[in-house]
This record gives C-alpha cells, structure tokens and sequence, in this order.
C-alpha cells in the first residue's frame, strides 16, 4: 500500500500549515476527508438532491434510492443481519442519547443499574447521567488498571440482578486500548444483559462484524470515519429496535397521527424524525467504498506500524511521558512533557505543521483519576507515516526549546 | 505568528515561578474561572478594605503557561490597586487582547506595562486567547461579589 | 430582479427531467442549493476542515472561527439579541424536540395546557404528544375556519392558567396561510405565556426580526432557505436558555464532570452536544449570503407574483380545485383534481419535468379536518417564474387526458 | 419510463370502478394496510371456509389509481381460490414487480393473466411500487389470520 498515493485523495494535503506540510495527528478527534466523499456530496445536491421518501417525482426517486443504497452498505460493511438494524443519526453522541432515552425509558427504572468504565467518553457518560436523574438509576464505573486497561474482572466484579445496561467504549480515545469486547458481551450475554458499544473509535480501526461480536448497540460517527460531518450511525438488534419507543418526534415517522393519539412506523424509520441529512448520507457511502477499497486490514497494518515507531522513539526519549500502556492498542498516542503543559505542546507543534489535540479530550473522569487535567494526544489515521513521526518528535524536541527546558 | 512573541521570556518566567500562588491570608472574597474545553482552571483570592482597595491577592490554579503566567502577573499588578483602577486595568487589558486596543493608562509604571504587554502576542492565537482573559475575567467576579 | 440570473446559481437546473427542463416546484418540501453554499462545502472540507472547539491547531482555529462567524451572520439575519441566542440544530424537528423536551422538562407539569393549531406539521405536534404522555399534560387544537386560516378568537378562547405554552407554525406548509403572528404573541406576552414559532416555512419568504416579533422560540430548518441538509436553527430568547436544563449530552457541552454530578456549560454551548455539522454551518452562511444579495424583499416580491399568477388561472380552471383560501399566503398552492389522485397527478406532472409533492404533507390533522387523505401541492421558491406556473398547468390539464376526464 | 404504460385502460377501469368494494357479507378474517407516508389505506375483507378456500372477498380503501385498481384486480382474481393458490399467486406478483420475474402460473386464465399484467408498468415507477403491492401485502395478513 502506498500512503503518498492514498494521501492524494485528501485534498487538505496539499496545503501549508504555516508555511509546512500539514502532518495532521487529530483522526481521532476528527478525520480528513477524501475527494471522492465531498464530491459525491456536491454532485448530490447538483444532480440529485431532494427530500427523501416524502415525494414521488424523479429527483425524489433518485435520492430516496441513494440514502437507502448507503444503508445497505452500512448494514454490509458492519455485517448486521438486518437493513432494518441501521439508524442514521446526527453523531455517536445522538446514538447513545437515543438509546439512553428510548431503551432507559422502557427498561430502566429505579434502583436499576448502568455500568460504564473509567475510560468512557463523556458521550458515553452524560446521557446515561440523565437517566440516572430521571429513573432514580444507579451508574456504576468499572475501574481500570494501571495500564489504564478495562479488565473483565471489574466489570464481573459490578454486575448484579439490577444491571440493566453495560455501555463501554471500543477502543480509548485517550490510550487507544482496545476494549476485550468479545468477552464481556459474552460475559454480559450469558446473564442477558444487553451491552452498548460507543465504537466512535472502533470503527475507524477495527473490522466489524455485528452479528459475531454479538453486542446489542453499536454506534459510530461518520466524520471520523473519513465521511461527512453531522453524520453517525446507530446498529441496534432488531428485536431491541421493535420494541424501543422513538425518540425524536415529527414528520415520517408515524404512523397515524390523530388529536388524541399517535401510532409510530417501524425501525428504522420510528427513528429518523424530520428532513434528514441526506447528501451526507450519502457521499458516506463513499468513505465506505474507499475503506474497502484499500481493506480495512491494510489500514490497520499501516497504522500499526506506525504507531509502534512512534511508541518506540517515545520510550526512547527520556522527557516524554506516555499516558496509559495498554498491551493491545490502536491509533492513538496520548503524552505529556514535564514542565510544559499540553496546550503550549500543541500550540508549538502547530508552527511545524503538526496538528494534535490537547486536553481531557473529553474524559474527565479519566483524567481525575490519572491526576492531570490535560494530555497531549497525536492519533493516527489512514493516511499517516512514519515520517509524519518523525516531524511530531522533532517538534516535541522544538517545545523543550522554546521552554528553555 | 510568531512563537517567541507568544513565549517571552517574561511569559515563561511567570509560567513557571508564578507569583502570589496560593490562599492569600484573610482574603475576604475569592471566585472561580474554568474553561470546561481545555479544563484550565484558575481561583483567585482577594482581601478587600472597606476603602475599595485591593489588600492582598492571589491566586491558585492550573493550566497552560499562558494562563498561570497571566494570572501571576495580573496579581502583581493589581495588588494594592483600588477597585476603580483595577477595573480600569482590567478593561485597558481586554481591550488590548481582544480589541487590539493600545493600552492608555499611565498608572502603571513602565516595567508593569512591559510585564502586561507581554501577554499581548496572544492575540495572533486566537485558541489560546482564553488562555491569557480568564484569570481577568475572574477577577471581575471577585470584585463584583464584594 | 432577472431570474434567470437566479436560476444560474442552481446547477440543479441545468439538468433535465424524462428529457424536460426541470420545473421545480417542490421547494416547501426541500429547496434546491445555490453553487455557492456547494462549493463553500468543498471547500471548508478540502482547505479548513477540522473538528471545531476543541484542538487548538490552526485548522481548528480556522474551522471554529467559520463556525462561530456564521452564528454572528444569523443572530444578524433573524436580529436577535444575542449571539448565545442561536442554537445550531439537526433541523427545525430537532429544534422543536429540544424545546418540548427540555422546556418542558422545567415548565410544564400535570395538568397543564400546550396550544397548538389543528394547521400543525408533525414536528410541531409530536414532540407536544411525548410531553402530554409523560407529564400528562394537555394538548388543546385551535381550530380553523373554512379557508383554513387560524384565529387569535380561537386560540384566546383556549388559554386559561394552566396555558403554559403556545407553539404554532408562522406559515403553513399546505395552505400557505401567514398566521397573524405578531398579534397572537402580543396576546400570550400580556398573559405571560411563552410562544415557539414553528418558522420552518416563514423563514425562506418572510423578513425575520426576533426582537420586534417578540417570540419566545423560533425553529428554521436551512434546507428549506437553500441551505445544507441536516441543519437547523433554534432561536430562544436567553432568559428561557439560561435556565433550561440541557438537551443532548456528550462532548462539549459540559461545565465538569465527576463520578457524582454533572455541571453543564452555558448556552448555546450546553445545547450543542457532540461534534457539531461544521461543514453545512459554515456553508450556510452562504445561503444567508445569497438572499441578502438579491434581497428578502424582493424574493418575495417575485414569489408573491408567481403565487397570484398561478392562483388566478386555477381559479380559472373549474376543474381544479384550491385547498385553503387563506386572506394572506405565501408561496404554496394546494389543489385537487376531481376523480384523479394526488400521487397520480404527482406523477403525471413528473413526466413533464414538474416537481410537486402529494400526500398529507405531515399535517394529518389537517387532512382529516378537510375529509381527504390527500393534497397535491405546488410550492415556489426564489427561482420560480409565472413560466414553471404555465406548465404546470398543463401538465395538470394532461392529468385529464391520460385519465380520460 | 412510459406514463401510458403505467395508467392502462384497465387500471384506469378498475381504478374508477373498483370491484368488490365494500364489507363482503359474514367476512371471517379482515386486515389493514397503510402507507402512513401517502396517505394510501386498504382493508381486506375474506369470507373463508374451513376448506382453505376463499369464498369471497372485498376491500375497502382510498388511495391513488394504482392502489385502487391493485386492490380491486387482487379481489377479482383471488375470489374462490384457495389458500395455497392464491398465496403463490400472490408471490408470483411480488416477484413480477419487485424483481421483475415473469408470472409463471398456468393456474390463471388469459384474461386474468392480462389483468395482473396490467398492474406491471409499476416497476419503472419506484415510488409507485408501494401502491401496487400494498394490497396484496395485506391480503398475507388476512390469510395469516386465518
Ligand atoms: C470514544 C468517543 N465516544 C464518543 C465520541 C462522540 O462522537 P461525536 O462527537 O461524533 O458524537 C467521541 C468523539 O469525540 C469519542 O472519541
Ligand atoms: C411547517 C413545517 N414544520 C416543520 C417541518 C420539519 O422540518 P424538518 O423536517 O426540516 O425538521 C416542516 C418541513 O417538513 C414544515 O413544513
């Protein structure tokens, strides 16, 4: 696989971040796009473009084809059994808040029990917080080690009769662990408790396949998965789906629609209230086709490569710090520098070109726990080489500088 | 953009030795600044007089060298300044990070306005302008709260 | 003002339906997109993308200064009185969704009355009907008189003290009829009861001013102004945002979080959980762009006299039948056919490159009131001329021919 | 994409004057159909014996031409079959407009095998195709019922 050839499908490379290369180290937060997905979505709405499902002229047609084709091919590329299991949504984070909503209306009450993680993504966090207001319901967090690993033992460790939902990340967005997911679901599965996987990171990194990892819910955001901004997915089982009442309410996704009641369609449509985004689901299929194209184990090679030089040349440089050491990770590098807050690391870094994120990124409860209020966090994308490596230490190396460190 | 104009040396000196840190003694009012994006947080500690003068002042906090520079210098500054002319510091600063005001006031000595100007290279980093207005605008709540 | 001109900024036009010029007609459905807002897209995503808020590298200094000048060009385009007034949206839906939900949340207990118009589009009803099951509020219909236009007499006769929020739509998307809006809100303001304006359809044909309006709430969806799919705008008066609870949670929009407890950030940040539409935001503040060019004035102007046109000659034509006769109306004509179906014409009219819709236009309640199950209606946008009317109308009269009538 | 494909004389026919319209007399099973999208709604009325016939059948409805005209050809065709025919018959038409096979079934007259054509110009309409087979979908739950 040629990086340089596949870089060239991502129009943002070819400029110059003051006066540098753009080396951009921030897929985890957001990923750039390729040429293919925005000029699907300008050819959409120059050739194409309708609202979807609601008329029956020609342009109607053509677009209610098209947004309904990209969920075949979501159901495809994440093997769900069902088309009708593919729920667009605006982000991960409506994913989770609508199942929050929808499955904690229904199913949790008071006294019940919600088990996440420390690592978890304040997305995966605050809408279960509301819940927890709501019903009167229990959040508990299983702890991780010091490797900043989730381990099954402390989440066996949590589980009662009352848990009604374990929702944990797929993989960290600030260590990049990977979550044991196969076995907790099983665990999980063999006491029938249903489990939410925030896959916002997963995605990008890891083959899915719904129907052998077996969770419950999936969710998944698009813009971080080399497609369109606003944009995610929501994979849940049919037989959750069915029974779920909606979430949003308004126009096609009823049923009947009197003074005194409402009847509601069924899945997927019970939840895609209102105009949906629809040029963006569609130039997604686009990012679909280009992740296939090149094989998701390709990316993933790649990226690994990359990712354990770059783990390599930080272990060897005394005055970066790692955050996290999870034995079986992906894409992401979180680090500090002592005595040069991560702020000032990315602001330098940025004058070489260099973008990466700095903060909690997100995780606060992480962060707690790890005493810092911020790290500094270079993750990997498709399009990233061991040069781009290079440049990153290089500009660390710059930090201690102007610090006079 | 220039990053030296951004780290002077003034900016990493307080950044890394700030001055007034901690709980000044008897401080009679005192405020919270976070920025929830970033998660810098600065409390700022204040012994007011009945006279409207600023005793004691001081801060604790964490953050970028940015932030803690500028809360560092802002205590030195403001400490013993009464309201009225710590409210006009206040506002010249702003104005000058956020505005592209000159700073005017001529209260301050000239090493003072040296020390003030040097957070003034923030304002060609438009993220980290946060960074160098939060300590202030905190100060403007302890102020008010009295 | 030459619409010819207009059109040209619609690439959309250049192509050609069953071999006919395309006659678009469909524009309260979904309106089509200027070249500009398209390319705008392009290239945010292929010179400035990245996520907004949250990295401190130049593309997301550059992505998040687009993002939040766009929120400026709005409070401006609607004059609000503040910034943190404008709330970035999925979609008027959404927008509505987030008000019944959180608004409600805080303001409306058992027992407590919410007054809609039996002229609602679902989006404006649903959301009400989730908060009347949970709360076990009630949902009071202003009724309508034979032209189908609403009456203040009606909603005052409906308010008591238990009247705790009245939501109406500022034009109806199936009859055209401009609701008095000013004088219903001067009536609720004396009584203290708040006003949401579902504006979806008042905003692409009338001039917005939030602070002479008075209106509490007030939901655009910017694809109907020829903006981006998947996008919308909530204006609230900052006393109610100050003191609502959030809506969605996720990254973003948090003050701190523990284990414990959550705090919430301030507005419009607390409303806006998880990575945001950078793109279609940034992108529309071209469509703003655009009508402030030629003018909202002028657009209606244009519009009003496509609108007479075509109403003069059904009214001509006995064997088309009008929908509503509303005194004062913009921009959509409803009509029937005797003894042919709406989708039929629907169809029919497609085959000569004419768009409309047909169906019950997400207004059952509505359609039950007038006893048909089904409307086709006509809608003009700022690019339609009395022409695109000519041939409807004789797309309409072949209807006749094919059906033998 | 030929319009006159779509609305033939004898869709135009049965559109205008629906067969079987109304309750049969002593139905024992009935269903609804209904595209909340459109509008369209069907209910299927069926008088069936203990046989596994279909000994009469009826429907009641409102919609554009093709749901009618569907409606009232599927009433004419399936009175007095039974079960089993008529659910191959009514795969034989899913499949005819869904994946464009051709109707196999002998069991069908010329006429009626004419009749149930007519119903095909549907499948270059896409939206339309919703109309077209509601009728018959419904007519499986009836059968289900049973
Ligand atoms: C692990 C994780 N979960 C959830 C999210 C939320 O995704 P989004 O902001 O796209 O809704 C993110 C991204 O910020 C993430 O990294
Ligand atoms: C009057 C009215 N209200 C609300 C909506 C819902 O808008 P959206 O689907 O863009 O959320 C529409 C559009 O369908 C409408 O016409």
């Amino acid at each position: 696989m040629n990086i340089d050839q596949i870089k060239n499908n991502f129009p943002i490379f070819k400029k110059k971040i003051n006066n540098k290369p753009l080396v951009y180290l921030d897929s985890a937060n957001s990923s750039q796009k390729p040429k293919s997905v925005i000029d699907r979505m300008s050819y959409f709405y120059e050739n194409e473009f309708s609202n979807v499902g609601r008329s029956v002229h020609s342009l109607a047609v053509t677009a209610t084809n098209r947004f309904e084709e990209t969920r075949d091919l979501v159901k495809k590329f994440i093997n769900a059994k069902h088309r009708e299991e593919i729920i667009f949504t605006k982000g991960a984070t409506e994913g989770i808040n609508l199942v929050a909503n929808s499955f904690g209306e229904k199913y949790i009450n008071e006294g019940d029990e919600i088990i996440l993680t420390e690592l978890e993504h304040h997305s995966n966090y605050v809408p279960w917080h509301y819940l927890r207001n709501k019903k009167k319901a229990v959040i508990k967090f299983a702890k991780i080690n010091e490797n900043l690993e989730i381990q099954i033992d402390e989440i066996k460790k949590l589980i009662t009769n009352k848990t009604k939902i374990i929702a944990i990340t797929h993989i960290s967005n600030v260590t990049g662990g990977i979550t044991p997911l196969k076995e907790i679901i099983d665990l999980a599965s063999s006491k029938k408790i249903p489990v939410l996987v925030d896959g916002t990171q997963g995605a990008p990194h890891l083959k899915l396949d719904m129907q052998k990892l077996g969770c419950d819910f999936y969710v998944i955001s698009c813009h971080k998965l080399y497609g369109p901004n606003g944009l995610g997915i929501l994979y849940g089982k049919k037989k959750w789906l069915d029974e779920m009442p909606p979430y949003q309410g308004g126009g096609g996704m009823i049923d009947e629609v009197k003074k005194e009641n409402i009847t509601f369609a069924e899945s997927p449509t019970k939840f895609e209230a209102g105009t949906m985004q629809t040029a963006e689901v569609v130039a997604f299929s686009e990012s679909i086709k280009l992740i296939e194209k090149i094989g998701l184990d390709k990316i993933s090679e790649n990226e690994n490569d990359v990712l354990r030089y770059g783990i390599d040349k930080i272990r060897k440089n005394n005055s970066i710090n790692l955050v996290g050491d999870p034995k079986n990770k992906a894409s992401v590098i979180s680090f500090t520098l002592k005595g040069i807050h991560p702020h000032d690391i990315a602001t330098i870094l940025d004058d070489d070109g260099v973008a990466i994120r700095a903060g909690h990124h997100c995780c606060q409860i992480l962060h707690e726990k790890i005493g810092m209020s911020a790290t500094a966090r270079a993750s990997i994308g498709l399009y990233n080489t061991k040069e781009d490596i290079d440049i990153l230490i290089n500009a660390i190396e710059k930090c201690k500088k102007v610090f006079k460190i | 953009m220039e990053l030296k104009e951004l780290y002077q040396e003034i900016i990493l000196d307080h950044g890394k030795n700030p001055r007034n840190f901690g709980k000044c003694k008897d401080f009679t009012s005192d405020a919270k600044g976070h920025n929830p994006l970033c998660g810098d947080k600065v409390h700022i500690y204040a012994q007011l007089d009945k006279n409207k003068k600023i005793l004691d002042l001081s801060f604790e906090g964490e953050g970028c060298a940015i932030s803690l520079a500028s809360a560092s210098i802002l205590t030195d500054i403001l400490k013993g300044k009464d309201f009225n002319l710590a409210k006009a510091i206040t506002d010249n600063f702003l104005n000058l990070i956020k505005e592209n005001k000159s700073i005017t006031l001529n209260s301050l000595n000239e090493d003072q306005k040296t020390t003030l100007m040097s957070l003034s290279g923030v304002k060609d980093f438009p993220m980290r302008v946060k960074c160098a207005t939060m300590a202030w605008h905190t100060l403007s709540s302890v102020l008010e709260k009295k």
